[in-house]
């Protein structure tokens, strides 16, 4: 168990990392061998998953390379927060994009956002290819499930 | 030997559709020349009608482009007659249907089957059901350091006497051609029955079923330039009355009452409703188009693609090549090493070089090789030499991407 | 309401290339609309990829077509959700893959399956083979003397508690509109599964699975202006979960070891092997097609055809009409007395009168009504009126040439 | 057995007078309705088997109507003789044809025959209904069987 609230509170930190130094370059590259360079350099600062976390029962179905999900529920904030780690990087680089905007949120504030357009930021969906977009719309429906938005 | 490739591709309306891609991807399906998107569409503009049973000329007509296109199969594979070769609906349902079929028939409780590391899920996980089921024993021939058959391995295995030997022509993954016809010859020895999957060996040249020998053969018509949607069994016609039919219904009826039903015969017995008649009109069309080319040219176009293509990537650092040159019918496996097959993947995908990645329907092959998946480069005879220098550049440009 | 018929007509360019033929043989299979050809054509030259394992583009097109094409059944059918909808080869494919895969599941030994003696053989045979199988004893609704199904008996033979309950909606023979809705309530009242073989009923009106509340529902493609080779079996998902599947292989898998192999999700989970990707397509084509079309007017023209065609063979000497004209989906079967059916139906084959004779894959039903065989006219709303008119001339000159 | 040896007679005797008197008529006609009208003549011409002789053993399998084919080869005279019943009258009509042509012939003359073009006589076959055609290759094909020239 503290194992894996290290984790959580690894991710976050890593989270603020990235949101101040890595997020504003990305907005400002345009050719997309940079952008795909740094959004793997995004998920390099993501915490890996020690192999006693990487569970089967954490695997999300549907990715074609291995990926897990942890998310936990702050009841005194009332905040979720998720980590995650993925074999393959820019899996783990899009999701990292995407936890910049959800980790530390409250429900009613997940609510708000629109979850099909969390990889669409900076550009980027158009170049993602469609094994990505099938393995991120895993990530997205275990996300909603776990934040309580689908059931 | 000249082969115009410049008349050959231009037969593909894809390519014109899609002029910024290179595909990569044929081992997962092919595209279809002109003459098979007009045949299915001359099938339903002229002359649609449903087969078999109609008492009008319509019906006659449909039937006999249908028969025709039977005919045009069994031509193909020299089949010893019609008879031999039943539609289905791709190569998945023939082994579905091979499997189901032959259980108590052919395989009693206690019974081997025999089929390889190497095989496609389809036609291992139908013998894993099916064979649980009914109590019979499923081996499997284990594969040597360079990823090809253990031979030996298959000579001992063959010795608990297998009654059914289930392999693959070709490696869906690595295009590593298999010795078929000399394990055929074994097994017969042996006294199994012997079934051939040529999902991916039905294009290495004409199949021919008298030569071959094998019992059983199968493919999916829209991996050989055809239709999605349809697939040949061929059998032998002793073997092929072995079968307990997979589907019930239709044409493969003779007569039905509540006490009881008696089954047509062959081919109808094994082809219960209406088939896809334009999809098996189709075929036929493609399998014709396909003779009207030099064929030992379409070949060696591709062998020279291959080898361009391999040794191109032999030369940039860190491929791991999965696949082997030589025995190859036109498929490269590799990973980047240290890294995802899906990052390779989606970083070709950009480049707008579409290949496969993962494992392909072949998990126990990646078991065996001791990885989790690879890209997969599947090449056609529609493919350029410009096209493989353009993914030779487009691989390096993803390993810069990788390790810059 | 109006109905533009020669509108209607002229998106099918059979007609075009047939134009002495008046085609009366619908129930067998209907032509497509040049939506449906444009489709698969479009298919072919611009999408083609296999679907949902490739690493690219060009496959996610090819699969969000092939999706969005599950969705247009989904919402035609008004399913609950898309995972309700089952690509397979046709409405015999599916009853097989029902037949198959309830038993063990659902059946056991000793339990009951019901179905009518007016059911196509392909809702007979499967059940017939499976059940004796398994031990599952099959029990047959029997046909009052206007040839409807017996609703007394049928509540009788529920008492006895069937597990399942398999009828057809509408007599691929008789046209006879069966009260499906009805039926289907008082199978589950009695606590069994329900299955709507929709292969004729389809096209009565749109379905509704919600309102009609059955288990399962299957039709085939190219009985609704769809091409051959596709079909689907609509189901529950929590009815669909307790299915076997018939076939393994491809993206139904999840995972495959020798060890052991798990199955992937629905719809997945019972779609094993490359998918007739063409024929979905094409068969969401012919569905929005006929969506555009104002509903009760086709029905209506329909309508008004088999009333003009019934009184006109009802006014013609030594007719036996073995239909009825009320609740009839537009279906006519009759013969000529004291003739043999086939050669009234190659008598108006000489005239261009495309019909069908036999026994229509329904022996038992013809057993029940004590003949062995009928003609049958069976009518499309691109029919007109003139060719009513010439059918009744033919039937006259018939019955001159075989009294005269 | 005699039941049998009477059909057989019966059938020849037919065959010979409608080869006198209705085929003729069936070459000179040039309208379908007529033709079908002779060919339905002919048939019923020829003797039809009695209850106990239209026997399973003898249906003709891939005919859409019942039909029956008796062969005999009367080894004095080395010669085949058939006598054929159908429950629809075209396609005895069209048989009963094909008897002309061929009932008394010896193996020798049988092999000389085109069995596909025995109904192609007098513009018959383009008029030809694929059902029929479907139980004329049946028959056809067990008339070749049974004449020893098929195996
Ligand atoms: C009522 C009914 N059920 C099932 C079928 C079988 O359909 P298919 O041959 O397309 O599989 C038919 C078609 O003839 C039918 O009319
Ligand atoms: C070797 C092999 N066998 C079987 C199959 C299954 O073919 P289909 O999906 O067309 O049924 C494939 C296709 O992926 C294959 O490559």
């Amino acid at each position: 168990m503290s194992n894996l609230t290290l984790l959580m509170s690894q991710t976050e930190q890593a989270l603020q990392n990235i949101k101040q130094q890595q997020l504003p370059l990305l907005t400002q590259t345009t050719d997309w061998q940079s952008k795909y360079r740094i959004l793997m350099q995004l998920g390099k600062g993501l915490p890996s998953f020690s192999p006693e976390l990487q569970r089967d029962e954490l695997l999300i179905a549907g990715c074609d390379s291995k990926a897990w999900l942890l998310h936990e529920f702050d009841q005194d904030s009332s905040r979720h927060y998720w980590a995650f780690d993925s074999e393959a990087r820019i899996i783990k680089g899009l999701v990292t994009l995407a936890l910049c905007q959800l980790n530390g949120l409250s429900a009613s504030e997940l609510t708000q956002i629109n979850f099909q357009q969390l990889f669409a930021l900076q550009g980027l969906q158009q170049n993602l290819s469609p094994s990505r977009q099938n393995g991120l719309h895993a990530v997205i429906k275990t996300l909603s499930m776990q934040a309580g938005l689908l059931d | 030997m000249n082969f115009d490739l410049a008349a050959f591709r231009a037969e593909f309306a894809f390519f014109d559709q899609n002029p910024d891609w290179v595909y990569l991807d044929n081992a997962a399906t092919m595209h279809k020349p002109a003459a098979v998107v007009a045949a299915e569409t001359e099938f339903y503009q002229k002359f649609n009608a449903n087969v078999h049973r109609g008492a009008h000329q319509l019906s006659q007509q449909a039937t006999q482009l249908f028969e025709q296109s039977r005919d045009t199969v069994a031509a193909y594979v020299n089949a010893r007659s019609r008879e031999e070769i039943i539609w289905c609906s791709g190569a998945t349902a023939a082994l579905n249907q091979l499997a189901f079929g032959l259980m108590g028939s052919v395989l009693q409780p206690g019974d081997r089957v025999l089929i390889s590391a190497m095989e496609h899920h389809a036609n291992i996980v139908p013998w894993q059901f099916h064979c649980q089921q009914h109590g019979v024993q499923l081996d499997v021939i284990p594969l040597t350091v360079n990823h090809q058959l253990d031979l030996a391995e298959f000579k001992r295995l063959l010795a608990l006497k297998p009654k059914v030997v289930s392999v693959t022509q070709v490696s869906n993954v690595l295009g590593h051609i298999q010795p078929v016809a000399e394990m055929v010859q074994l097994a017969k020895a042996a006294g199994a029955l012997t079934i051939i999957d040529g999902a991916q060996g039905v294009l290495l040249q004409q199949p021919d079923m008298q030569q071959l020998d094998c019992d059983f053969y199968v493919f999916s018509g829209h991996k050989i330039y055809g239709p999605t949607g349809i697939g040949v069994l061929y059998g032998r016609q002793e073997t092929l009355e072995l079968l307990k039919p997979l589907l019930y219904g239709g044409e493969m009826i003779q007569q039905v009452s509540f006490s009881g039903t008696t089954l047509n015969q062959l081919p109808y017995r094994l082809e219960a409703g209406t088939p896809n008649i334009a999809g098996a009109v189709g075929l036929a069309a493609a399998l014709r188009w396909l003779q009207q080319w030099d064929q030992s040219a379409i070949a060696l176009h591709k062998q020279q693609l291959l080898k361009q293509l391999y040794e191109g990537l032999a030369q940039l650092p860190g491929i791991e090549l999965l696949s082997q040159s030589s025995k190859n019918a036109g498929i490269i496996a590799f990973n980047i090493e240290g890294e995802h097959h899906s990052d390779v993947a989606a970083l070709l995908d950009q480049q707008q070089i579409a290949v496969r990645a993962g494992s392909h329907c072949a998990m126990p092959l990646f078991a065996a090789m001791h990885k989790n998946g690879a890209v997969r480069l599947s090449l056609a005879p529609y493919n350029t030499e410009q096209e493989i220098v353009r993914t030779l550049l487009a691989i390096k440009q993803v390993l810069e991407i990788l390790h810059g």
